[in-house]
């Protein structure tokens, strides 16, 4: 797969039409119908979530959120072969990667209300928080494979990174740092096609991103990222190479930030209507559900009773961060060391103090 | 005059230095066709063209990096750092070759560039979104690092900043950029760099700070004028090379002084201050020098950050133990 | 008890933990096969393996970025910076990530993790291979900064800061590397970190330094003494977090205190000592607190370095005139 | 040429053998006996330089210092092609390069003895001095290549750095932004074969260095940097090309360090004499002078003389070097900024007054 869609013949990976068709018969991978309804009720929830998220954002009730809204396939491929001991190196952008992950909407909402304690993803194994510098966090992820190449373990690392972040000197020195350690990291491009306002023809010239492993001497493909089933298959052969000791593996996953880069930029500034048209007729889960509903196996029914569903959950969820206990003085402290300095300590009685004195005054 | 906010009065200053001086060019993440996150540098493509005012590729430490190149060459680049935050990809090109260039040529190169950068806290954000390290730019040598705390003060030092032959590091308080309103001259004036300015004289105690604290010591001084304590303010204006002379002036005349900011407490501006007083003026201190600073913690998230951030009664719960010292 | 320089006592260090801990991994450039350009890690990869002892490519961000992932995984990795002046690139990593990763994850994840980098002039070099910047490091909550000047300390410093569970960023006074010899214990033991030390008492100043420059204050003492005056010497040893409590417990009784280090003047450590000493210790103060730092410039190289560097005679000078105030 | 030694075929452009004879007739330059013969003298002075530079600092009479040798042709042909408009942005290790700028060796004397008034360059139109932080000057060529196109200047800018400089962030983003801005930027690497002790081989897994410019959509070739021929055709076409407007390229110059790292370096702890002598025969100046001497253009007499002359000439720049006026204390600061801060006129003023009380005390 890698030979044949070897990046420097710029041919995309792609399985399914828009029109949830299968053009590439070869490539169909092997997915039960029971593991696909999930996948696309996955993909579902999350942007049920996404869109929610952008209205409480509105109301005022959290603060800045980055949508994910038309990108959820490539978390939804991702979250299929993602196991438990695998771990995920986030960036922002792929909320159906956390939440299968085993982080969940709750802990998401805390730390977009700001709230650190949403951070610990506490049912998530082998997960880091969120990494806002962009790129900076694919040296952990090299870090991570080289340990579990030190430890003979057998685990992956997914990597998210976007494609303005691939611009970073960061995103060189993980990927050739990965590459000459041979570690088990997939890196995913989430080539959305803007870094904030920033087109993606204006990050590079290259002939996209995929073609960047070629300096790292590391497989790459470019993917169809709106098309499940070829992000499933990428991700799934990226794995096994990963897992075969064959070193990390550079997925560019094509596709749309339909919404606003977050819930304080306007997007018609600097793109066109007639561009996101364009890009709407490609959605991830518009094309998997019609390749479910042609085999039957999805109605919109369905989907409006669990979109329904899925709403109250998301209240549910974010009344429960709402309600969240709130944030102590300690918890400005507590988590700076493993061990406190004693003048650390001495901050926070003072603060205390203050804080007593201003009690009194009232 | 115009009634400006700080944003207007730094796409004014830019505008300005646009149109006068063909050198000057305005690149960084977004600025372009956005006109930056904060919309500072709004319409300014439009006006002078993509070869002068222009996005560039996500890469602080390349934008910095080019800079240097084009100083070199002899224009004037004014980059932008989309929040400070993010420039410390860039600290290798600052502090290597920024801060060096004219040192290491003996004057051959001039490192004629503005690296503006909007900083600290107090508007909910993320995390990376809210710090203020300017200490940090205020120990390397060959730098000059400028704060504004009004519409025109930022217009007259950014102004300056483009004209200095010097590299100037510009932050802008972002939690000030549209919040205070002021009358501001149409036309281009400059404001000196390295020069402090006594906001209100006073004859208890001095306070010195900048940027977005300005205001919050203002709030605190009706505090302490209602418990009839007489307070100086001083506006510091540029973190390096800091104005000794006027800091030192108004010590001897009040005997106390406090340091208000909002970076971390350790090796920070307010140490920095501590240590001038006592080598300019140990003799008149009738108190210790106080920092009223950032705990040596990352700036908490939202939810949390009002601990940090300081606030007009921390201010005058100072001030009010200071005086009484 | 065996002799040992600086350099044999880092490699005592690493080699026990090594030993000791499985999850004790050492690389960075050239720290392999060449065992460092200081040869500070010879031996250890042919002792070890080249999967724990190991020379990764050209870049100081990777070197210090996949650090975290490894600690976040368990591990912890000491990693070698080859000269302070070349960590710049990593500064980055280590402000968003090593010093944050712990507070983020609210202390799930561990930055175990020690950055070593020789650091420091008088030995010299080329540009970007004297510089003393241990403030900036001071100055970022999250961070410990250690820094040794005997070759016990370095061994017990070291081992402390292996088993730290927060990160530790470990500065070698490069000058003395091999300059000073010393018997060091064979086995195992550690020295605190956030502990000063005072090498010897005094009644009429305080000198605080650390790194190469106790033993410059140790030649001013002998001056000092022909000329009467009883000076306490302080031995730092960690930059953060200061033993505040030594420091004061010093000034209380001398009434007088000098800082000795060999950064930048401004927003360096003499006016963090400044600072505390005016918070700790302000009504025992009989003089301003000094500072005798390095110039507010860059490091000249080697034919003009002699100005910078601070001398013997120039402590004494600052002595005499501190004691004369 | 790009499109024939395109670096994803793998194929080094070479012209002559190790023996000097022509083997690639179809690339062979038509350079003039006049021009080559100069260009031989420029490497054989840079080598009785770098020879003579290196026993001064065994006679501890300059500190540290990176040979060149085994390099030479690598400057030697930059030298031919790049003209006095044109910009020079050096790494540290292509001496010929400096010289063929108008530096002198009295200058670089003058750094490697430790003084900064070396690096004013004085002759030397449109150079940067020397950067020692690895790959970071590849960035101010990129931006020195921006004002070029601003400006519509016709000038190109050669950027200098080694094998190890392409693991570094800067190098990735330097590329890319000389991609985007179509900046006329020569990138040359010096691929000696190592980083300090570091080989090669464990700095990326990628094939050589060329093929990285694929990642970012400029043109890039691999040459035998000992090779002057293929060196001068590959440096003049490629700044055909950034004079043409085409942008940046990136030229791989395969070449051997074959001193030390510099003179406190002892590469026999980290490589064998068998593979410093494979590599001996690939001599530049070995080869460029079989060349000439089977053309009758050169002979060993003529050589062992102006060798002579050459030493005399080294020994002549090195002394007035040695003899350069003293460092005075406001050099320290003289240069800090244009317009100088009173605090440091201050420091400037304490430090004498401190002197004049060492003066008083002896
Ligand atoms: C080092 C750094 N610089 C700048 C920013 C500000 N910023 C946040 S998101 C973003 C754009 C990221 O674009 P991309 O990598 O394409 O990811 P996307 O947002 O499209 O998912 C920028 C510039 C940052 N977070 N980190
Ligand atoms: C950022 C940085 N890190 C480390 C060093 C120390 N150092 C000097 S030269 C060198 C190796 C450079 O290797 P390469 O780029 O191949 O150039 P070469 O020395 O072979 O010419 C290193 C690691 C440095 N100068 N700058
Ligand atoms: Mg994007
Ligand atoms: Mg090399």
């Amino acid at each position: 797969m890698f030979e044949e869609y070897n990046p420097i013949n710029e041919k995309i990976f792609r399985v399914i039409d828009n029109d949830g068709k299968v053009i590439n018969k070869k490539w169909m991978p092997e997915i039960s119908n029971e593991r696909l309804i999930k996948a696309y009720k996955d993909m579902l929830f999350a942007r049920t979530a996404d869109l929610q998220t952008v209205s409480y954002q509105r109301q005022g009730r959290i603060y800045t959120y980055p949508p994910n809204y038309g990108q959820e396939a490539i978390s939804g491929a991702t979250a299929m072969v993602m196991r438990n001991e695998d771990w995920l190196v986030p960036a922002f952008r792929e909320m159906g990667a956390y939440l299968a992950k085993g982080a969940t909407l709750k802990e998401l909402f805390l730390v977009f209300m700001g709230h650190e304690d949403g951070n610990v993803f506490k049912n998530a194994n082998n997960m880091l928080p969120t990494s806002v510098p962009i790129a900076s966090q694919l040296l952990h992820a090299a870090g991570i494979g080289y340990e579990i190449n030190y430890n003979k373990k057998e685990q992956v690392v997914y990597a998210f990174v976007g494609d303005g972040g691939t611009s970073e000197g960061d995103f060189h020195e993980a990927l050739n740092f990965a590459g000459v350690w041979k570690a088990p990291v997939i890196f995913i491009v989430q080539n959305n096609q803007y870094g904030i306002s920033t087109p993606f023809k204006m990050q590079t010239m290259s002939k996209g991103i995929a073609i960047k492993s070629i300096a790292y001497g590391i497989k790459g493909i470019q993917v169809d990222g709106n098309d499940i089933f070829a992000m499933y298959q990428a991700v799934k052969n990226a794995s096994e190479q990963a897992l075969a000791g064959n070193g990390p593996v550079l997925i560019e996953a094509v596709t749309y930030r339909k919404g606003a880069h977050t819930t304080s930029d306007d997007p018609t500034k600097y793109r066109t209507k007639e561009e996101e048209e364009a890009w709407d007729c490609t959605d991830p889960l518009k094309r998997l559900k019609a390749y479910l509903i042609s085999k039957k196996l999805w109605s919109q029914k369905e989907e409006d009773q669990l979109v329904e569903e899925y709403k109250l959950e998301v209240d549910r969820q974010f009344e429960e961060a709402e309600n969240y206990p709130a944030y102590k003085l300690e918890d400005v402290f507590k988590y700076m060391y493993d061990e406190m300095p004693e003048d650390l300590k001495k901050q926070q009685n003072e603060y205390e103090n203050f804080m007593k004195w201003k009690e009194a005054r009232k | 005059m115009k009634v400006m906010n700080m944003v207007n009065a730094v796409n004014d200053a830019l505008d300005i230095k646009l149109a006068e001086d063909r050198n000057v060019i305005v690149y960084g993440e977004d600025v372009g066709v956005e006109g930056g996150v904060f919309r500072v540098t709004e319409g300014l493509q439009l006006k002078y063209g993509v070869e002068r005012v222009f996005d560039s590729p996500l890469a602080e430490s390349a934008i910095v990096g080019t800079a240097v190149g084009m100083a070199a060459a002899g224009l004037r680049p004014v980059v932008e750092m989309q929040f400070s935050g993010f420039a410390y990809p860039a600290l290798n090109q600052i502090i290597s070759h920024v801060s060096r260039l004219h040192n290491r040529s003996r004057g051959r190169f001039n490192m004629s560039m503005v690296i503006r950068m909007p900083y600290g806290g107090g508007i909910n954000a993320l995390e990376h979104h809210s710090e203020s390290m300017e200490a940090i730019y205020g120990h390397i040598p060959g730098l000059k690092v400028v704060i504004p705390s009004t519409p025109h003060d930022a217009k007259g030092l950014l102004i300056s900043a483009i004209e200095s032959n010097d590299p100037v590091i510009f932050m802008e308080p972002k939690r000030i950029y549209r919040a205070i309103k002021q009358e501001v001259a149409e036309e281009k004036f400059t404001v000196p760099i390295g020069k402090a300015k006594v906001i209100s004289t006073g004859t208890d105690v001095t306070v010195v700070a900048y940027g977005a604290l300005v205001r919050e010591v203002q709030k605190a001084m009706q505090m302490a004028k209602e418990a009839g304590i007489s307070v100086e303010l001083i506006d510091l204006r540029t973190i390096y090379p800091i104005d000794k002379e006027t800091i030192a002036a108004s010590v001897k005349k009040t005997g106390r002084i406090i340091t208000v900011a909002e970076g971390p407490t350790s090796f920070g501006i307010g140490a920095e201050i501590a240590a001038i007083i006592s080598e300019e003026a140990f003799l008149h201190l009738e108190a210790p020098p106080k920092r009223v600073t950032g705990f040596d913690t990352i700036v908490p998230l939202p939810k949390g950050e009002h601990f940090y951030m300081i606030s007009p009664e921390k201010i005058f719960y100072e001030i009010e133990r200071t005086v009484k010292y």
